[in-house]
């Protein structure tokens, strides 16, 4: 038999001037059920929570009715009460009279009776409360990062230099992604490489952090704190442990025409490579699609003069299982290439190159040791058009959004042209200058006040090759729409940024959503941006949106923040608000018929196969099962069950209806 | 009580009927709307549906309606006070039309309410029935009354049976003191007859087994396997329970709005799974070929035992309403052959 | 209908499926699903117009889950009722071979779920005429009306649950309207719990129906409760361009959504 | 107090509705105290067969409001409840229950005078309905007589 006590706060006067608070703990104290029922000036006050204390102890109350200020401001006050007493926290409930009552409706017999409405509607919701234990998990303090970009880096460094082990996966043999192929950043215009290349040797040398290259994850299973991650570590036909880094196997591969990835497609390589000469971990790998004795079984040239004896060409995949407790994704993004463009030729003019290959050309340990030359016959291009929103912001192609960071590079490309080629002269055609950003701005007219690049305002319609110029067709929308004409000798596409390769299925694998352009999406545009909606995961640099390296770099050290509080404790507690499904005896084990319609719905893919088997292994039935460590207690899934065979603490199909009831039926 | 043989003439039937009606009873008849006959309220002969073999329901629910309110409840803050139905308040219903086995029907339902402990209400509203059925001229492939101690012409469980003899004229028995009663009151109504022969009067229908052939064949075949064949297409529904004029299970349940309260009787079936199942999960009956056997055990060896009444009259209904074409009688010719 | 009984009775013979399930003669006129588990059986089975039972619904009861393998002869209903099943994962692939039958009486042969699919895309829908007249003549009522209507068609309502036994979509153990605390639909047969519980069915069908009708025909006292089905079916597939039965693998029109779903309803 | 008082039910999400009723209490903003609010965790959860028991419990009104598309506190709850309302209310009109009595809206945790402005126009429409009889006494006539 239920004994509840309910506790009417005056407020001092914010609600008692309002509502009658007397009548009410009087009306109150003949509701059924309740054993005790008193008014008060200020239940918050220390007195008061004594009041609710002592009267626990005393009446032997099986669940309090504080009936005050909205829950989300007291609620956890008067649970502490209810705990301190003996009574479980979770049998407390609040009847909101200030912010819903007192405070919104004039004095009288009406907002009375819905104070008293509102206590009765508690008092039937508590008497079905359940007793609930706060959920702990335990936590393994191991961080698994995907993604050896700068992102990637900083997270890894800023989580092991907080004392906790870190695995790293990069799928290329080494790490630095995109950033270690740009020239200069903005808007200070220092090396790339000057200032990552450090940082890439402290992952390499810190004791805390694992480094996988070469190698992708394969599954994840389990929830936040506990995860299990396979991760398939791609023969590289060496034996990293031998390998001193000597070079001379690269040196002595006979095939050395092979496109060179890292300078896309500018330079080459030979079939066993380093992708760049500061490359992270300093090992080869062998191209085996391209490799001679793969291809025709003879060679071996590389094992012959490896004086390590470092070689393994029967190496095969290897598949490593790590516990790690979370997860940051840090796998970047990729740009559109040239191809994309029908306008622009579909990639078929060599002088027409992308942002990415203008870095490498740009850079001192690029294809042309940092000289600007046009691909096709290396002469110096002396005008040379950029042209910015190459398929970005363009829902004809698809992509709506800004890829963010190529009106900055951009204009750092026109500076770095002039700087190098100084009787050139560049042009822009851009749709705005986005140049929001700390010394941005000023970098961006740097570009048109110091180095004279010639901003366009207006798009570039064609691009067509004539006598061996490339004719950039355009409109300049601020001189009355006017075509311009520019005979260029090379053409800089900023293409736009696009959700990396393999994004989609590995959201999958890590079960956290993606938007419509395969980006991962965040847990709150605003207010969790480096979460997922999957607790325990984590979102960092441009695999989110296009980013640039500062937001890439404040993002993955947000991220590592957050991991660390994670860390914090070898126990993470939950409320314990949330949803399950009903078991009963056999021959049924629960009433959930195994439809899994509530699977979809769940947004943090919490629900989950559960076979029921017998003694000899034969599958009897499949039930939903809710990942306690993962549900968030949305309860979208209670309502989508048929059967009702799933239901939600704190909010249970019992407590709303008789909620309802109690309301009405007066 | 010794039968009194009368002649009715139809117009003196349809005199008859608003007589009834205009004394305050409440006549209900065979009538057909929208294509279903069932047994409805009527003021007069016109309404009803004369060639019907049998309504898709039973009169069962003239006695043991669907729904039937037991009592008001009311709760206070420390106490329910309880506020029975006034049984004396029922009306005086006349069951008009009905076959010989929708009257055999009320026997076995009047002994599920009335052995062992008596249900007042269900026996005040058996007290204030009087039951007026017609011999059948007709059978379907689903009739069996002739299997199960029935007939076309059987006079049990009617207080009058009126029989056609040519489609102005009515043979009638005046079979109990309900009925004689009516007689009575009606007296100028009904002609003096001899007893007259009615078997060239109603329809043939070939017996095809016998109950006591049934129950005694039922006493060995419990763990039979004749279960799960005969139960293979059975979907699980209740419909051949809640149209048999002889089933009468029951669910109470109550019903509150605020502080007060309803308690209900509503129609159950042992075809249905939850009808046995416990709280704990743990089912009795778990397979519905457990459940089909309770049926027929409990009509043809239960209820025979401990109420001296087998619980089926042979109407047919069951096999009619069944989505799957379970049939009754034709399961029990293959328990009675088997 | 010898080409079905020849693939009946091979798939018999050669203990490829333990059970068959199709249709024997019944009482009278009348037919009834069957269960053949001998070849030499096989002679009993028919198929004709009257066949008309969503005997797809056997293929949850305990003869078929306990099979290692079964047959159905499949009008374009039970293709449906299959694949819907199959969505709900209620029916694996592997066990069930689907003897096709089209709307015009002919044999398609074994149907595995992907041949199931495009047979269901090409077979017409089970709505009648009349059907869709009664849908128009209700929505062309005032809402008083409406509500009479159904609050009167549903009063002869015995709660005999034949409409739900007979659906191959109501497979739960425990039906909402068998759980109580809450009581959430009133057990009793009286207008109120009538009305309370065909809507609740009829809610969750929506978006799973696959409109074979099967709840009307088994209805005892003739309620046309699936124009409720019939016309929230034709809704979701205006309205979100959704069907059931067309597909083997999850779909349903509620366990998803889009964000450019219809909002002027809401302030 | 002789005029009609519509009894009116809302039911609201936790993070975004129910904060925005808060506000309107901490802006002091009137509004007619013929509403009573029902909290749940999210939209998601809100049963549909909690209106129709609302109604048979004797509301006139219903409110059903939670998060703005796409401001979900779990991203999505309130898009899977859309789809529900959508099918619900098609259902609804379909068999004669009356969908002006259920007023869907999205009021966010900032908007305050918009929960304020949504709780009275439905009290005066529903005023202007007035009480919904047909489906109250369907619910009771069983009940109580």
């Amino acid at each position: 038999m239920a004994r509840i006590g309910v506790f009417i706060c005056h407020c001092g006067e914010n609600i008692s001037a309002t509502v009658d608070c007397p009548k009410v703990s009087e009306v109150a104290a003949k509701f059924p059920g309740v054993a005790y029922s008193v008014d008060y000036k200020y239940m918050c006050s220390d007195p008061g929570q004594s009041l609710v204390v002592n009267a626990i102890k005393e009446h032997k109350l099986t669940g309090i009715v504080v009936s005050a200020c909205s829950p989300r401001m007291h609620e956890p006050t008067f649970r502490r009460a209810c705990a301190e007493a003996g009574l479980n926290p979770y049998l407390c409930e609040m009847a909101n009279i200030r912010e819903h009552c007192s405070w919104v409706h004039e004095k009288g017999d009406r907002t009375d009776q819905k104070a008293i409405d509102v206590v009765r509607m508690m008092v039937e919701k508590v008497k079905r409360n359940n007793a609930l234990m706060s959920i702990k998990v335990p936590v393994t303090k191991t961080a698994l990062v995907i993604g050896g970009g700068v992102a990637g880096i900083q997270a890894a460094l800023d989580i092991a230099n907080a004392g906790h082990k870190v695995v790293m996966v990069e799928r290329e043999p080494s790490i630095g992604g995109h950033m270690s192929q740009l020239s200069e950043t903005f808007p200070t215009l220092d090396c790339s490489q000057c200032i990552l290349t450090p940082r890439m040797v402290e992952v390499a040398q810190n004791p805390n952090i694992t480094l996988y290259t070469y190698a992708e994850v394969e599954s994840v299973e389990g929830f936040v704190g506990n995860f299990n991650v396979k991760i398939r570590k791609k023969a590289k036909s060496i034996d990293e442990t031998l390998c001193n880094g000597c070079g001379m196997c690269t040196t002595k591969c006979p095939q050395k025409k092979i496109p060179n990835e890292f300078e896309l497609g500018m330079g080459n390589r030979p079939a066993i490579y380093v992708p760049f000469p500061q490359a992270v971990p300093n090992v080869p790998v062998i191209d085996r699609l391209n490799c001679t004795y793969y291809k025709n079984g003879k060679c071996k040239i590389c094992e012959k003069f490896c004086q390590p004896k470092a070689i393994r060409f029967d190496q095969e995949d290897e598949i490593i299982e790590v516990a790690v407790g979370a997860i940051s994704i840090c796998t970047g993004f990729d740009v559109k290439k040239t191809d994309f463009f029908p306008e622009y030729g579909y990639g078929k003019h060599k002088d027409i190159i992308d942002g990415l290959q203008f870095e490498r050309m740009a850079s001192a340990s690029g294809p042309t040791l940092g000289a600007i030359r046009r691909p096709s016959d290396g002469a110096e291009p002396k005008k040379i058009v950029f042209v910015a929103c190459a398929g970005s912001r363009d829902p004809a192609k698809g992509i709506e959004y800004c890829s963010k960071i190529c009106c900055m590079y951009t204009a750092k490309h026109a500076i770095l042209y002039k700087h190098k080629v100084h009787d050139g002269t560049a042009y822009i055609f851009y749709m705005d200058i986005r140049a929001a950003g700390k010394n941005y701005d000023e970098f961006t007219r740097r570009a048109i006040e110091e180095d004279n690049a010639q901003y366009i305002r207006g798009r570039v319609s064609s691009i067509y090759e004539r006598d061996g110029k490339l004719i950039v067709i355009g409109t300049d929308t601020l001189m009355n729409h006017e075509t311009v004409e520019i005979e260029a000798d090379m053409v800089v596409l900023a293409t736009a940024g696009v959700a990396n390769q393999g994004a989609e299925e590995l959201a999958q694998k890590l079960h956290v959503s993606y938007d419509q352009h395969r980006f991962f999406s965040e847990a709150h545009p605003k207010l969790k941006p480096v979460e997922t909606n999957t607790a325990g995961i984590y979102l960092a640099g441009a695999c989110q949106s296009p980013k640039d390296i500062p937001e890439s770099v404040a993002a993955a050290s947000g991220v590592a923040g957050k991991i660390s509080c994670l860390f914090s404790s070898s126990e993470l507690t939950r409320e314990p608000l949330i949803a399950f499904v009903d078991r009963i005896a056999a021959p049924d084990y629960s009433s959930c018929t195994g439809c899994f319609l509530c699977q979809p719905v769940c947004p943090y893919n919490a629900i989950e196969k559960e076979d029921i088997k017998d003694r000899a292994g034969n599958l009897i039935k499949s039930l939903a099962y809710i990942n306690p460590g993962l549900c968030q207690g949305c309860g979208t899934c209670v309502a989508i069950c048929k059967s009702k065979s799933i239901d939600i603490d704190g909010y249970t199909n019992q407590q709303m209806y008789s909620e309802v009831d109690a309301l009405l039926n007066s | 009580m010794e039968i009194i043989n009368k002649i009715l003439d139809k117009s003196s039937l349809t005199v008859l009927v608003e007589k009834l009606n205009a004394s305050g009873k409440e006549v209900y008849a065979p009538v057909n709307k929208k294509g279903i006959t069932e047994f409805e309220k009527v003021a007069n002969l016109q309404e009803m549906d004369f060639d019907c073999i049998a309504t898709k329901q039973s009169a069962k629910s003239l006695v043991f309606p669907k729904v039937e309110k037991l009592m008001n409840f009311e709760k206070t803050f420390d106490d329910v006070i309880v506020k029975n139905v006034d049984i004396t308040a029922f009306p005086e219903v006349i069951a008009f039309g009905t076959r010989p086995c929708d009257a055999a029907g009320f026997i076995p339902l009047d002994a599920i309410f009335t052995t062992d402990n008596v249900d007042e209400i269900f026996k005040a509203r058996m007290d204030k029935l009087t039951i007026i059925s017609i011999s059948c001229k007709k059978a379907d492939d689903f009739c069996f009354c002739t299997s199960v101690n029935g007939g076309p012409g059987n006079t049990s469980g009617s207080d009058i049976l009126l029989t056609e003899m040519s489609p102005n004229e009515y043979y009638a028995e005046i079979i109990t003191e309900k009925g004689k009663s009516i007689l009575d009151a009606n007296a100028a109504l009904f002609k003096d007859s001899a007893v007259v022969d009615k078997t060239p009067l109603v329809a043939k229908i070939e017996q095809q087994f016998t109950e006591e052939v049934i129950n005694e064949k039922l006493k060995t075949l419990f763990e039979s396997d004749i279960w799960d064949t005969q139960a293979m297409r059975c979907v699980g529904c209740g419909a051949c329970a809640f149209v048999c004029p002889a089933c009468g299970c029951f669910d109470i349940q109550d019903e509150t709005k605020g502080k007060d309260g309803v308690r209900h009787r509503c129609w159950d079936s042992c075809g249905f799974k939850l009808f046995t199942l416990h709280t704990s999960g743990h089912n009795p009956r778990e397979k519905q070929a457990q459940r089909w056997r309770q049926r027929i055990y409990h009509k043809f060896s239960y209820q025979p035992e401990q109420q001296k009444q087998f619980g089926c009259v042979g109407c047919g209904r069951c096999s009619r309403a069944c989505p799957s074409d379970m049939n009754i009688a034709e399961h029990l010719t293959q328990i009675a052959k088997g | 209908m010898e080409e079905i009984k020849k693939i009946a009775r091979e798939l018999l013979a050669e203990n490829k499926v333990q059970v068959v399930l199709g249709f024997e003669k019944g009482t009278a006129n009348k037919v009834r699903p069957a269960f053949f588990t001998k070849a030499e059986d096989i002679d009993k089975l028919i198929y004709n117009e009257a066949c008309i039972h969503n005997i797809a619904l056997y293929l949850k009861k305990d003869t078929c889950q306990h099979a290692k393998g079964v047959a159905i002869t499949a009008t374009p209903n039970v293709v449906r009722s299959i694949l819907q099943l199959s969505a709900e994962n209620q029916i694996t692939e592997e066990k069930i071979h689907i003897i096709g039958i089209t709307h015009e009486g002919k044999c398609a042969g074994i149907l595995d779920f992907k041949a199931a699919e495009e047979f269901s895309k090409t077979q017409p829908k089970g709505l009648k005429p009349e059907d869709k007249a009664l849908i128009e003549k209700i929505q062309a009522m005032s809402l008083e009306e409406r509500f009479d209507y159904w609050v009167e068609a549903f009063s002869p309502c015995i709660k005999c649950y034949a409409c739900r036994a007979s659906c191959p979509m109501c497979y739960c153990g425990k039906c909402n309207v068998e759980t109580n605390n809450p009581q959430w639909i009133p057990v009793a047969s009286h207008k109120y719990g009538n009305v309370e519980w065909h809507m609740m069915r009829a809610m969750h069908l929506a978006g799973r129906c696959i409109n074979c009708g099967e709840c009307n025909r088994s209805c005892p006292v003739d309620i046309p409760l699936n124009i409720l089905s019939y016309m929230l079916s034709d809704f979701v597939l205006d309205e979100f361009d959704s069907e059931a039965g067309l597909n083997s693998v999850f779909t349903s029109a509620l366990s998803a959504y889009t964000v450019v779903d219809k909002e002027n309803f809401i302030k | 107090m002789s005029e009609f008082q519509p009894k009116i039910v809302a039911f609201v999400c936790n993070w975004c509705t129910y904060a925005g009723a808060d506000l309107t209490g901490t802006s002091r903003i009137k509004y007619s105290p013929n509403v009573r609010i029902v909290r749940f965790p999210c939209t998601g959860r809100i049963d549909y067969m909690l209106l129709t028991k609302a109604f048979a419990s004797g509301a006139d009104g219903i409110i059903v409001s939670g998060c703005h598309p796409n401001d979900c506190h779990y991203t999505s709850g309130n898009f899977y409840a859309r789809r529900r309302w959508i099918v619900f209310k098609k259902l609804c009109d379909f068999m004669g229950i009356d969908t002006r009595r259920i007023v869907f809206s999205w009021v966010s945790a900032a908007e305050g005078s918009k929960w304020a402005d949504i709780v009275n126009t439905t009290n005066e429409e529903i005023i202007k309905l007035g009480p919904y009889d047909s489906y109250h006494k369907l619910s009771t006539q069983d009940i109580l007589e």
